[in-house]
């Protein structure tokens, strides 16, 4: 383990950011995204959830999958290029991590998706721990330690000091590369901060979440459920669950007409929008009802019947933050509970 | 679509003089869809239609471009050449390489370039294009003819005599126009009142035609074939079935200061009035802003003296609607008023005059009986000064920037029977050039010159100067003899330019037909469809459409009546199919579209649809194609895109777009 | 700068009514009144058919300049159809230099079918501006170039 | 997992598709065209399984599944038979014999012709253009004979000139060793000697043994009513197979459209065995 | 609060409703989302306080389909836009009861939660009953003070005023929140250089992330299928692939709600990015008004819109300032 001062951090980004491509949270017209590290970024570690999920590094929100050229009705395809550089993302939390987690199952499980692949390979997180976990958090839940994100590299803020450690060789070698700006530190140096982040974790209204009665085995008993009927009626049908959300991986793939043919390229989609099943001859979920209830079945039932139980939920709170009409996977689990009593 | 075909046309050398056309075929060839490039001289002609046709039917081609000239030339032709090859007419395109690129381009590079992307853009189109068909609607056989001179008179005379229904609608209370104010006409110098009364009493008398005096039209709707027109038949406040038109009450009528529109203002007219003895009808309206009666209730001698109680003080405008086939604007012209022209003292001297105002001291039934006197004491003028292109041929804001084409031969006119009548009187006519194009004109200059002793002086007047004697001092420059001249006159004739009755810019707008810059009405096409306006069902006749003499008048009346005659011959019309149509599975029913249509094509219903799987009664939009007229103002006041114009969707345009800026 | 301006050749799309500025822009073409080829001429039953999304598409794909033109006010052969299409034009080319773009790369003109000189003049003066503002570069979609 | 061999013999991304060539067009009804595809430097795209999609895509113009209908025995090419309903289908149907499309597959599960349905004796029903992905089927069979018991097809649709396939169906199949092929149309029709009526009402007018394992193709309407004959016939819900199809675009179980349930249709089906279908919840 | 229970309950009593469309109690202190009761039971768990900011007009789209009555509740900026949603025959008027109801101004959590308060367990002061003007936030790290008005929503600094344009009946007084200039934000942009101008919409919008939120939460974008998502100008798009997309978007979105939007301010409330998307909408309104006369979009739900009205004298475009 090393630390850093945190004053020294910016050094940090520099030392980093000249090797590789960095991307850091930070700060634009008041909200904090990730975004590349570049002279005039405003890093910010002090928000703890960025909008968009850590997701978009791996699995942006647009990416050109191929180009084809027509000339005199004949076409090439060309593939687009893969991430091929490193790059480091700094400052992931916890949830975000276990997010990529479920998108691994997605994206690397056969047919391998080689974009996906290609920038998890490349990829190095370092993964920041959460030191004033929020209202909304409910990743225990999940089985994620906030205090301890297993990212290439854990790092702690605490004091003055970031606190650094590796725990992949990738890691490893990065904090070898930054050597030159950290000093030697030692584990029981956050052990407070630590003990401190799990005593706030308790108190967090949704700690006691209860996942009883979800999993892979229940689709019938949930799906003909009488609360969906209640559960989506403010749901206004927009994609902000889903575009926040570290797990929603549904995608569409796009025609661009360019000068010189087409780019093929695929964007996030939402199961939420009405014509994300729309086909010329109908639609195999007309309402909105259906649609809302596809989201949360998704994640709670159908993701863990095909990944051992893995949910496709992180618990990082960025629905119950941004849904605009405070339409939440937090109220869905409630309403079934309470049913259940 | 796959399965394009393109036809590069050549226009002689009119395009490929600076389109390289083979270029531009060879480039079409590699668009996505084209299966099919050619070029040939005149595509247009028996031939060049002949190669459409063939390969439509060997390439089995869907839709075809043309690249040629405007298709507001040959847009029809190319549709029917498709439509007899067997595609629908709806599947062609035109690229207008021509008007808009190698008429305007030098450059040959430059103007393939051009030729190629428009070419490109008409085949991204025509790629969209659906199968249209025009649908029918019904002819009213009856025209309305706006303006009762003599164009309307004789549009009107020509219709009725081929048995349809005409209304002649005339602003004054009396038909006959201009011409009925004119002494004589020119070459022949016969009287203008004995050949136009004629007509007159046939159009009052025929059975087909109706006369809507003293009216005004006041609102159009509808289109070719259906018009719904409304006449606003103004209070005359004398009962027309009553009046006797024996012209007591004209006698009697103490007010009489008003100025006689008849007589160009030159000497009053009485509250009560016929403009003019010979008028039709024989009816005399009272003019509300001279009556006594009408002003403050006191007076009443008109309705005493009317021994057939025609007089009905209580008489209100009265609107009457109207359906007709066809409408012929023939709207006339007024002399052009000479306020900007100072110089020739025309508000200062009474003896500066127009040539309209001369030809009523020169008419027995005018001011002066007849008589050439000056009209500010009555003297007889000794010396008279023409002078021509008072606001014609000007370059500046002051006047008319075109020819007004009859003032050098009504000039002539007045010279000659001046002259003739007075062979004391010296005639001077200043002009810039003498422009004698027409049967015996020249030979009716050329008498005046040789035989009548007038003296032509080629230049400009500077300036009118009225003296204290009351003379006039003409400040002219003889061109030829290249000196400033200065002539003395007793009386000085402006040859004040025409220009459109100013009316016709309301009627334009009713009847949605388009006006140039000077207010003349644009014909559809300036040499093969002169009578015709762009807009359909809508005619041309007389000077409203550009300067023209009584003859060059009447033969246009004529031409515009047989294409009226031509149009009520038909039972049916088909219809642009052109039209709005709206996506009734996404329309939201919020009316919008219905908010902008200038034709009341929208209505709503509530309609059962089935979407995807689901079905629900929703309101949605309904266009009503008869009615539509393609503009597509609620295709863009849809906000979700629901309506579209077929024709012109939105994925046309778009697609076009797309091939311009690629 | 300025070699470089004079190489640059705009793209200019032109949305012409078709009674009135087509026709005008047609006269120009049979009178012989050169002007740009850079601009190209789409034809519109009517100035109120043109939808701010052609014109935002126009720019998208890489128009430097974008102009409407329609029957004068009064003239319109659809009686209201340039009314409307003044609101909208007007509204939609505010929005557009409140967000950043060039005032010069809009414009509105009516030219009836008998003004030729006007289409020409009209159509000289507008390229001629946006020669002078240079390649639109706020408000393409990057992709078209590809 | 997938036991697909998408894009095996290529080494882009799956979600890439290949160039093809169309190497023969054939009208099989008014709105029905069977098309021929190769490689470009000749031979098969790629190898296929019976029951198996691809992807056929006009760039610019769109890209949806259809299935295989050629099969895999055919070593020479692949062919799709596509209806005309909607934009894509409209342009594919004006292609020329020599232009090019895009083809990405081969996606989604087979019928289990190596597995399930060895030894086994075949009924097929199928309705209208519902014969595609069946035909795959039925020619594997046919041409792999001796590994299978016999072979029933019933086949209807909505009018004669809507029969597709039906050179191939006189002329191999009805002559195939211990095929018998029975061929229904929805309304009576001048020149039509054969059967007139529903494939469901058709097919229990038949009378079939019940030891048969049963493959059904066609509109949803009719596959409800076919299992409900099959069940009233003797059937059960294990011995009938079906495929679904449901609005796809990634091909490859990811992109969530034709998620129901647990299952995604382009890659855990398109073919299900019935009772399975009826596992998942009510969305297709 | 227990006013308007008492009064619902009442009215179901009456027999005069079948349901209630208003705000149900969230889990948090900052919550509650749009409900249905269907019964005077099910208001057991209705609230109204400071945080229902939620314009219901919209859902009453939905809510026209329904059997019977149903009783909603606006604020007096909401009735603006149900007068245009009923101008435009999107809601039915004969099938919704409108208690209009007082409001003293709503607040915005993100407001709060930008003044770097965290780990909020509980709100105290935004009840509607309580006349104070100072919030109590508890949190995990401790309790934190803060003003009401500097807690509320942009839209309540520039309120239009306490009037409700259409009602049924009214409940509870609204208070004065009025201490803005509405246009200030717009004249501030429209006095930057073009530079400035697209260097400040350019960082905006470069956050957003298509979610469409703002377009579905607004009462004017009530279309059934945007153009954004359907073919008919070849503009289907869903993600913000380029710089371009999101300027077209957001100004296509503007401009088909101008002259329709009442300016109610829910897309810059619920734009997770926190995009001050209402400085285009006023941008339009700003300019109708100027150019075209003054304008109040639902003031009445029959007057013509600037946008499907003229007159002959308009001003051209090269005469916009």
């Amino acid at each position: 383990m090393v630390k850093i001062k945190r004053e020294n951090l910016a050094e940090l980004y520099k030392l980093i950011s000249a090797e590789k491509s960095l991307f850091v949270p930070a700060k634009k017209a008041g909200q904090t995204n990730y975004a590349l590290y570049g002279a005039d970024t405003e890093v910010d570690l002090d928000t703890l959830k960025t909008v968009k999920s850590a997701k978009e590094l791996f699995f942006p929100q647009s990416e050109t999958l191929y180009n084809v050229k027509t000339v005199d009705n004949k076409y090439t395809v060309t593939q687009a290029e893969l991430q091929n550089e490193e790059f480091v993302v700094f400052g992931i939390r916890g949830c975000d991590l276990k997010g990529i987690e479920v998108l691994d199952k997605v994206f690397l499980s056969d047919p391998v998706d080689s974009f996906y692949k290609a920038r998890r390979e490349n990829g190095i997180t370092v993964a920041l721990s959460c030191n004033e976990p929020e209202e909304s958090c409910f990743c225990t839940v999940f089985g994620v330690d906030p205090a301890d994100a297993k990212g290439d590299i854990t790092a702690t803020l605490c004091g003055e000091y970031l606190y650094m450690k590796a725990n992949t060789e990738k890691g490893e070698k990065l904090l070898s590369d930054c050597a030159s700006l950290t000093e030697a530190a030692d584990e029981s140096e956050v052990a407070d901060e630590k003990a401190k982040i799990a005593e706030i974790l308790k108190k967090l209204p949704y700690a006691n979440l209860s996942l009883e009665g979800w999993d892979g085995t229940v689709t019938e008993e949930k799906f003909n459920s009488p609360v969906w009927e209640e559960l989506y009626k403010p749901c206004l049908a927009c994609g902000t669950c889903t575009f926040v959300c570290p797990t929603c991986q549904c995608y569409d793939i796009k025609d661009y007409k360019t000068a010189n043919g087409i780019q093929k390229y695929r964007c996030w989609d939402s199961c939420m929008y009405s014509d994300f099943t729309m086909m010329a001859h109908g639609n195999n979920r007309t309402s909105q009802l259906q649609r809302f209830r596809q989201r949360f079945m998704h994640k709670l039932v159908y993701f863990p019947a095909n990944n051992d139980g893995m949910y496709s939920c992180v618990g990082c709170g960025r629905c119950v933050d941004k849904c605009p009409a405070s339409a939440n996977i937090i109220k869905v689990i409630k309403a079934f509970s309470k049913e259940v009593d | 679509m796959h399965g394009i075909g393109v036809f590069v046309c050549h226009c002689g050398s009119n395009i490929a003089a600076t389109v390289d056309v083979e270029k531009v075929v060879e480039m079409a060839k590699l668009e996505p869809g084209v299966v099919h490039a050619e070029e040939y001289q005149y595509m247009c002609s028996e031939a060049g239609q002949e190669k459409i046709a063939t390969a439509i039917r060997e390439k089995n081609l869907k839709g075809i471009v043309v690249c040629s000239c405007s298709p507001r030339m040959h847009e029809a032709t190319f549709r029917k050449c498709a439509e007899k090859a067997g595609i629908n007419p709806y599947m062609v395109e035109i690229a207008n390489i021509r008007e808009q690129c190698s008429w305007i381009h030098k450059d040959v590079e430059e103007g393939t370039e051009k030729a190629v992307i428009l070419t490109r853009a008409a085949i991204a189109k025509v790629n969209l294009n659906t199968s249209l068909v025009p649908g029918e609607s019904l002819v009213t056989k009856r025209a309305l003819v706006i303006g009762g001179g003599i164009a309307g008179i004789q549009t009107a005379l020509d219709i009725a005599d081929a048995g349809y229904e005409v209304d002649i609608v005339e602003k004054t209370p009396s038909i006959g126009g201009k011409m009925s104010q004119l002494d004589k006409t020119f070459p022949t110098l016969d009287c203008s009142a004995c050949i136009l009364t004629p007509k007159m009493v046939d159009a009052a008398a025929h059975e087909k035609i109706t006369l809507y005096t003293y009216s005004e039209v006041e609102k159009v709707s509808g289109f070719v074939g259906d018009f719904t027109v409304e006449i606003r038949k103004k209070a005359r406040y004398v009962n027309m079935d009553k009046c006797t038109g024996c012209g007591v009450c004209m006698e009697k009528c103490p007010s009489k200061k008003a100025p006689s529109e008849f007589n160009a203002g030159l000497n009053n007219r009485t509250a009560i009035y016929t403009p003019f003895a010979q008028a039709i009808p024989n009816v005399p309206v009272i003019d509300p802003n001279q009556c006594t009666k009408l002003k403050t209730g006191k007076c009443g001698v008109c309705e005493k003296f009317c021994q057939a109680g025609a007089i009905d003080y209580t008489q209100q405008d009265e609107i009457v609607t109207q359906k007709y086939g066809a409408i012929v604007v023939a709207t006339g012209f007024d002399v052009i008023k000479l306020d900007n022209y100072d110089e020739y003292a025309y508000s200062q001297s009474k003896d500066v005059i127009t040539s309209l105002e001369l030809e009523r001291i020169m008419n027995a039934a005018g001011p002066t009986k007849g008589h050439l006197e000056r009209m500010s004491d009555g003297k007889h003028p000794k010396n008279i000064v023409f002078i021509q292109c008072v606001g014609s041929r000007c370059n500046d804001s002051k006047g008319k920037p075109y020819c007004s084409k009859i003032c050098c031969m009504y000039t002539a006119k007045h010279a000659m029977l001046i002259r003739d009548k007075y062979p004391d009187v010296n005639v001077t006519v200043f002009y810039i050039d003498v422009r004698t194009p027409g049967k015996n004109f020249d030979e009716f200059y050329r008498r005046a010159v040789e035989e009548y002793g007038v003296n032509y002086v080629k230049g400009q007047v500077g300036k009118v100067t009225p003296e204290p004697d009351g003379s006039l001092t003409v400040h002219g420059v003889d061109l030829l003899e290249n000196k400033q001249l200065k002539v003395s006159a007793d009386m000085v004739v402006l040859a004040a330019a025409i220009e459109p009755n100013p009316a016709v810019r309301k009627i334009a707008t009713m009847l949605t037909a388009s006006i140039d810059t000077n207010n003349f009405l644009t014909e559809a096409h300036p040499k093969l469809r002169p009578v015709e306006s762009p807009t359909a069902g809508v005619f041309l006749s007389g000077v409203c459409q550009g300067p023209k003499d009584i003859p060059e008048t009447v033969s246009q009346a004529g031409a515009a009546a047989i294409k009226v005659v031509g149009l009520l011959a038909k039972d049916k019309l088909l219809t642009n199919p052109c039209t709005a149509k709206p996506d009734e599975l996404r329309c939201n029913g919020c009316s919008v579209c219905a908010n902008v249509c200038p034709y009341g094509a929208i209505s709503y219903e509530d309609k059962l649809i089935n979407d995807h799987g689901v079905r629900e009664t929703r309101r949605v939009a309904a266009v009503n194609s008869a009615l539509c007229q393609g503009c597509g103002a609620c295709t863009v006041a849809c906000p979700s895109g629901v309506m579209d114009l077929q024709g012109f969707s939105n994925r046309q345009i778009i697609a076009e777009v797309d091939a311009i800026c690629r | 700068m300025s070699i470089n301006n004079e190489e640059f050749r705009p793209q200019i799309v032109a949305f012409c009514c078709n009674w009135c500025s087509y026709a005008g822009a047609d006269l120009a073409g049979s009178s012989r009144l050169a002007y740009p080829a850079d601009v190209k001429i789409i034809r519109v039953p009517c100035s109120c058919r043109v939808n701010p999304m052609f014109i935002l598409r126009a720019f998208e794909k890489g128009a430097d300049g974008v102009i409407i033109c329609g029957c004068h006010p009064g003239d319109c052969h659809y009686s209201t159809g340039n009314y409307y299409a003044r609101r909208r034009m007007t509204l939609l080319f505010s929005m557009l230099d409140y967000v950043g773009i060039e005032r010069g790369r809009t414009r509105v003109e009516w030219v009836s079918a008998a003004e030729g000189v006007k289409f020409s003049q009209t159509m000289n003066e507008f390229v001629e501006t946006i020669r002078g503002l240079g390649k639109n570069v706020r408000l393409g979609d990057l992709r078209c170039k590809k | 997992m997938c036991d697909c061999n998408c894009h095996q013999n290529y080494n882009l991304d799956t979600l890439v598709p290949m160039v093809g060539i169309v190497t023969d067009i054939r009208q099989e009804t008014p709105d029905v065209k069977t098309f021929r595809v190769n490689a470009p430097e000749g031979g098969k795209l790629f190898e296929h399984k019976p029951g198996q999609c691809a992807m056929v895509s006009v760039p610019g113009v769109g890209e949806a599944m259809f299935s295989i209908t050629s099969s895999p025995t055919n070593k020479e090419y692949q062919e799709f038979s596509i209806k005309k309903c909607g934009v894509l289908t409209d342009y594919l149907h004006d292609l020329q014999v020599g232009d090019e499309i895009m083809v990405r597959g081969p996606y989604g599960n087979n019928f289990p012709v190596d597995t399930e349905l060895k030894g086994k004796n075949l009924l097929f029903v199928a309705g209208g253009i519902g014969l595609a992905p069946l035909r795959s089927v039925i020619n594997y069979v046919l041409d792999n004979r001796d590994d299978y018991g016999t072979v029933d097809i019933v086949y209807g649709s909505r009018s004669a000139d809507d029969l597709v396939q039906l050179k191939e169906i006189q002329e191999v199949w009805m002559k195939a060793k211990d095929t018998n092929v029975y061929l229904t149309i929805d309304r009576p029709q001048e020149g039509w000697d054969g059967h007139v009526g529903f494939v469901p009402s058709y097919l229990s007018e038949l009378e079939l043994s019940t030891d048969k394992t049963v493959l059904v193709c066609g509109p949803p309407i009719m596959i409800k009513f076919v299992l409900g004959a099959l069940t009233e016939m003797g059937f059960s819900k294990e011995q009938a197979y079906t495929t679904l199809e449901l609005r796809m675009k990634c091909g490859v179980g990811k992109c969530g459209r034709c998620n129901i349930g647990s299952k995604y249709v382009c890659k855990d089906g398109p073919v299900f065995r019935c009772d399975e279908v009826d596992e998942l919840p009510n969305e297709y | 609060m227990q006013e308007i229970i008492s009064r619902l309950e009442q009215l179901f009593a009456e027999g005069k409703i079948n349901r209630v469309l208003g705000w149900k109690k969230g889990d948090l202190a900052y919550n509650p989302e749009v409900s249905y009761f269907e019964s005077a039971e099910a208001l057991k768990d209705f609230v109204y306080d400071g945080f229902c900011g939620a314009n219901l007009s919209k859902y009453m789209i939905q809510g026209s389909a329904l059997e019977g009555v149903t009783a909603i509740l606006l604020k007096p900026c909401d009735t603006y836009s149900f007068n245009q949603l009923i101008k435009e025959h999107r809601v039915d008027r004969e099938k919704v009861y409108i208690i209009g109801i007082g409001c003293k101004g709503k607040l915005n959590i993100e407001t709060i939660k930008a003044m770097g308060i965290k780990g909020i367990t509980g709100i105290k002061g935004a009840e509607i009953d309580c006349a104070c003007d100072e919030l109590t936030v508890e949190t995990l790290y401790g309790d934190k003070k803060v003003a009401y008005k500097d807690a509320m929503l942009e839209r309540c600094h520039v309120c239009k005023g306490k009037e409700h344009m259409i009602y049924d009946e009214l409940l509870l007084e609204s208070a004065d929140t009025l201490d803005g200039d509405r246009f200030a934000g717009v004249d501030a942009i429209e006095a930057l250089s073009p530079e400035e101008k697209f260097e400040f919409f350019r960082k905006e919008l470069s956050k957003c992330i298509r979610c469409n939120a703002c377009r579905n939460v607004c009462p004017a974008c009530s279309c059934r299928k945007c153009v954004f998502d359907s073919n008919k100008f070849d503009s289907e798009q869903k993600a913000n692939v380029d710089p371009f997309n999101e300027s077209m978007f957001h100004i296509i979105r503007a401009f088909h709600v101008a002259g329709r939007c009442t300016d109610c301010g829910e897309c810059s409330r619920v734009c997770p990015q926190g995009i001050p998307l209402h400085l285009f909408n006023r941008k339009f309104i700003k300019d109708i008004n100027e150019y075209y006369g003054d304008f109040i979009a639902g003031e009445n739900a029959e007057e013509k819109g600037p946008l499907t009205n003229f007159t002959l004298d308009d001003m051209e475009a090269s005469e916009r300032r």
